[in-house]
């Protein structure tokens, strides 16, 4: 059977050259970083030019700027919270995006719990973009942090980070940047982005898992969030996971190197499969902004009416194609993605979610074979479902292209659940 | 079609949602019940056809996920010749058990099967009082 | 020229086993842990053994029990900051044994400093252990917990620990074991240890780097403190590091299968060792518990008079032998071992530190050679030190066999440093 | 000695550490500087000749770390044959760069060296008295 991974925002196959980097330093070099002697020297070697070669991607002004992290997620707490406690003194006021990722958005939440602090949620508009203003307004002189996503990994918006850094650097304020979403997808400078915090995630382009990156530089004090030892230079206790770093650094001046290649490759499979998507199928809509300069060149986000998401993810899965369904029954907490909620999705559309991303590995036959089954997929799941028998019937009608007869579709879910949809 | 090891459900549950059994609507049901789960968005729907008491047959139409799709279809495949009363006591953890178990987080897919399945019968003996329950049984007998 | 690695408590390579398990991991059965489709669930297969293989190595009650984290540090942390933060409402002391690892001392001291906690440190005796009953003497009715290591990291001190669950289980406190020192190199069974909290990291018994374990039993609820996604049943956000959580499992299925072999193979040549530097060597001290019950079979922890910690080292390395040094001038810090503080141990020991940990692969040879060199390098040291000059001299005087002639060493130092030592 | 490409110092470092010039007593030293840094614990004790404001020989003895051993040996090396006024103006950024530089927190070891090669030139000041130190002057001149 073909198979076809569409799910690269989840996790991409590490590279062979990045396995190859690290391989020696499981067995052979395995020694720790802080040890003086030439088991410790070797690796010390290995880690501060991963250091270089990650600087080097995101055109930081020093590798002292690279923090190892154990993932994006930690780099994101460590940005957050690491920042906020440097700097509690200065203020307790944060801003961010209201489609942050969770771990942007829970940091800040324990932030608020925990220490103090309040924060203001600037909203996006219906394709998930922030207005640099609103960043402007909701600046206090309190607000230490303004936090933004480069990439949203929902539905792959891409961020007015430039417009927004001209505010926070006019009010003095520091801007971290989740980049988790993007690095990789497209080229990243941070200095001519003008943030002083921002993290991204190596195994998101073809670099292993188990290692992130936080880019801090002088302007943005922090403090270690795991206490311990003195590693990356007191910012990030524990020993350090030395063949991911490793294999990080050849990831990163990979993707540098091939980037320009990457997004050509990607955007030319992106704009085939939207241009397949949405001639073949009835009462679809791409969550986000059409292929182009506000959106990322790797992925697509869908919502397709009258069926549900996992369905379709499993009898994709049973065609060898792997995506991802932002649908409320597939995560473990049956909640709709805030992600959809805050670009004022409806629930109906927001149930039928699917998330398509692309990689340099995928061909224009992949898209045809994606298309092809998916229609498949459609038919099989409306002819199962009711809500497509009572909208063939008048009875409910299609939020995509409404036909102006019968109930919505969350009307009627609401009056057979007895409740409301959340 | 699959030459997957992996799958998200055991093979059973995995069969019922690929080949769902009885699935579609009977044109002249006698019972209907359509339910929804406000927590997930999933919705039911299973007609009835009922003849002396009896689950004669049943079908389903399911939006929601796949162990929602496996546990209309279990759940019809498993009523079918049974009396209304037997029917009454029918419980969400005999579509579970049949289908060899489901996720604890997919556990309320088969509660909902069930509460089709009540609403289905609640619906058949609303629209048959006693007396117009009895004159189709005279007119068949 | 002979490589003899004797720093095992730094880190171990990495099981060939072990890296052939992660191996396909990397490019092969890539997805992530969360996903849906195949490539998701193959992976979710492969923790799910690797987390069985994890608890049945501690005999945890259920695999349930096992969160993975990045290392021993963050487990640590965790331990510390999660219980103190789920159980905050029941009180905020917290009773620990002074010489523990700097992730439990340090997550306590942020504790602390931010979060109102107050703590007990319990003091250990010169060989640094703990007496039960002071751990009991310490606990108030706002304890809320009890952090003692199994091992200590620097001086291979075996903690009564079942001596004290005793009395945290009477007295309904929970108990943190910080088993980073000892896993692999002793039994361990966290039932019969009788604590609810017990952390390690496999990179310190042949498994990977980047990865750690916190055993976690009902009694003693934590909350996440990597805020994000709902990995690891919420405990613990981020993307899973899925081929170092592999390795971890392969890791410790062999070292429970192997677990009795390495003890007495590695304990006959710490018996050789000791025997071989006590009888060559003058003005030396074992730091820490003779070998036998009180102590690990693998470390030896030294003091040599006279003579810096640094340039044995140095000189270890220079002749293919790898060892640590806790003295001053190794750790960024400038600052003497705070466990060798804590045993009391004079100045002038603290400074010609040097720790030796054996491994499953050295052998009788290594340690005779070891020895030899050792001896050469006491003498060349000696040779340039003004403090063994003036020893012979009679103007200052031995810690270890006190002569009765001239200043103590640390008199000395601080008359021609013009400031104590601290 | 060393086949080893990973030093935790350069090579001068490493070759001033494995081979140390300068390293002993002098027996009738005309002066001798005994120092010591609190926060690490080092001892360095510089012993010099001086003949006719010069220094003409140079040893020392060192209770230290790599970098003090080295920085001594190479401080040592460095003023054989300077008059006392050089010396007084004698610099730790001489040893490091004679060093080919110094990690960051080892700096104060070429300072340690500094400071007994000064205190060393102060005792050989004190016990030299104007009319004392123009006596052996006028014996070997
Ligand atoms: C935008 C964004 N930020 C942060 C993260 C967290 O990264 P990781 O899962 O590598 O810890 C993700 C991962 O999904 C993400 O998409
Ligand atoms: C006793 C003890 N606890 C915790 C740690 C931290 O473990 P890791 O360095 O793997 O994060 C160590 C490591 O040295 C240790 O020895």
């Amino acid at each position: 059977m073909k198979s076809v991974y569409l799910d690269h925002q989840a996790s991409t196959p590490l590279l062979p050259e990045a396995f190859e980097a690290m391989r020696p330093y499981f067995t052979e070099a395995f020694g720790s970083l802080s040890s003086l002697h030439r088991h410790g020297l070797r690796v010390r070697d290995g880690v501060k030019k991963a250091r270089e070669q990650v600087a080097a991607f995101i055109n930081a002004e020093s590798p002292d700027d690279i923090i190892f992290t154990s993932g994006g997620t930690e780099a994101a707490n460590l940005a957050v919270k690491g920042f906020a406690d440097a700097n509690e003194r200065k203020g307790n006021h944060i801003v961010w995006c209201t489609t942050e990722h969770p771990s942007v958005m829970n940091s800040i939440e324990y932030l608020e719990k925990r220490h103090g602090f309040t924060s203001t949620r600037v909203p996006v508009n219906p394709i998930g973009q922030i207005n640099p203003e609103d960043i402007r307004a909701a600046i206090t002189d309190k607000t230490i942090l303004v936090c933004v996503h480069l990439v949203n990994h929902d539905i792959g918006t891409i961020e007015p980070i430039k417009a927004i850094s001209q505010i926070t650097q006019e009010k003095g304020v520091v801007l971290y940047v989740d980049a988790v979403a993007a690095a990789g997808w497209l080229p990243i400078d941070v200095q001519a982005l003008g943030c002083q915090l921002l993290s991204f995630s190596p195994h998101r382009f073809y670099g292993p898992k188990g290692v992130g990156v936080l880019y801090r530089n002088r302007k943005a004090r922090i403090t270690s969030q795991i206490h311990g030892g003195v590693q990356e230079n007191g910012r990030r206790a524990g020993t350090e996971n030395v063949p991911a770093i490793i294999g990080a650094g050849v990831a990163c001046e990979i993707a540098a190197r091939d980037l320009g290649d990457r997004i050509a490759h990607v955007s030319r499979l992106q704009k085939r499969l939207y241009d397949g998507m949405i001639s073949r199928i009835k009462y679809i809509k791409l969550n986000g902004p059409v292929p182009g300069p506000d959106r990322v060149c790797c992925t697509l986000n869908w919502s397709t009416e009258f069926i549900e998401g996992e369905g379709q993810l499993l009898l994709f899965d049973l065609h060898g194609i792997a995506v991802a369904s932002g649908s409320s029954c597939v995560s473990k907490s049956l909640k709709v993605s805030h992600v959809l909620s805050a670009i004022g999705l409806d629930h109906a559309l927001a149930q039928g979610n699917i998330i398509m991303s692309l990689g340099k590995d995928n061909t224009g036959d992949d898209i045809d074979y994606v298309v092809e089954i998916f229609t498949k997929i459609v038919d099989k799941l409306r002819n199962m479902s009711p809500m497509w028998q009572e909208f063939q019937e008048h009875k409910i009608d299609s939020v995509i292209s409404p036909t102006g007869h019968g109930q919505s579709f969350t009307e009627r879910a609401a009056s057979v659940s007895g409740k409301a949809a959340h | 079609m699959s030459d997957n090891e992996y799958t998200l459900y055991n093979e059973t549950v995995m069969d019922h949602f690929m080949n769902p059994r009885n699935m579609g609507d009977l044109p002249e049901a006698d019972g209907i019940g359509e339910v929804g789960a406000a927590a997930c968005g999933d919705i039911m729907k299973i007609s009835l056809k009922i003849r002396d008491g009896k689950i004669e047959d049943a079908r389903f139409k399911t939006f929601g996920c796949g162990s929602a799709i496996a546990s209309s279809s279990m759940a019809t495949e498993l009523i079918k010749g049974r009396t209304l009363e037997e029917v009454k006591n029918f419980s969400n953890q005999e579509v579970v058990d049949a289908l060899g178990g489901l996720p604890p987080v997919k556990i309320h897919c088969s509660v909902l099967a069930e509460e089709a399945l009540k609403a289905a019968i609640e619906d058949y003996e609303k629209k048959n009082s006693l007396e117009s329950r009895t004159a189709p049984e005279a007119a068949t007998a």
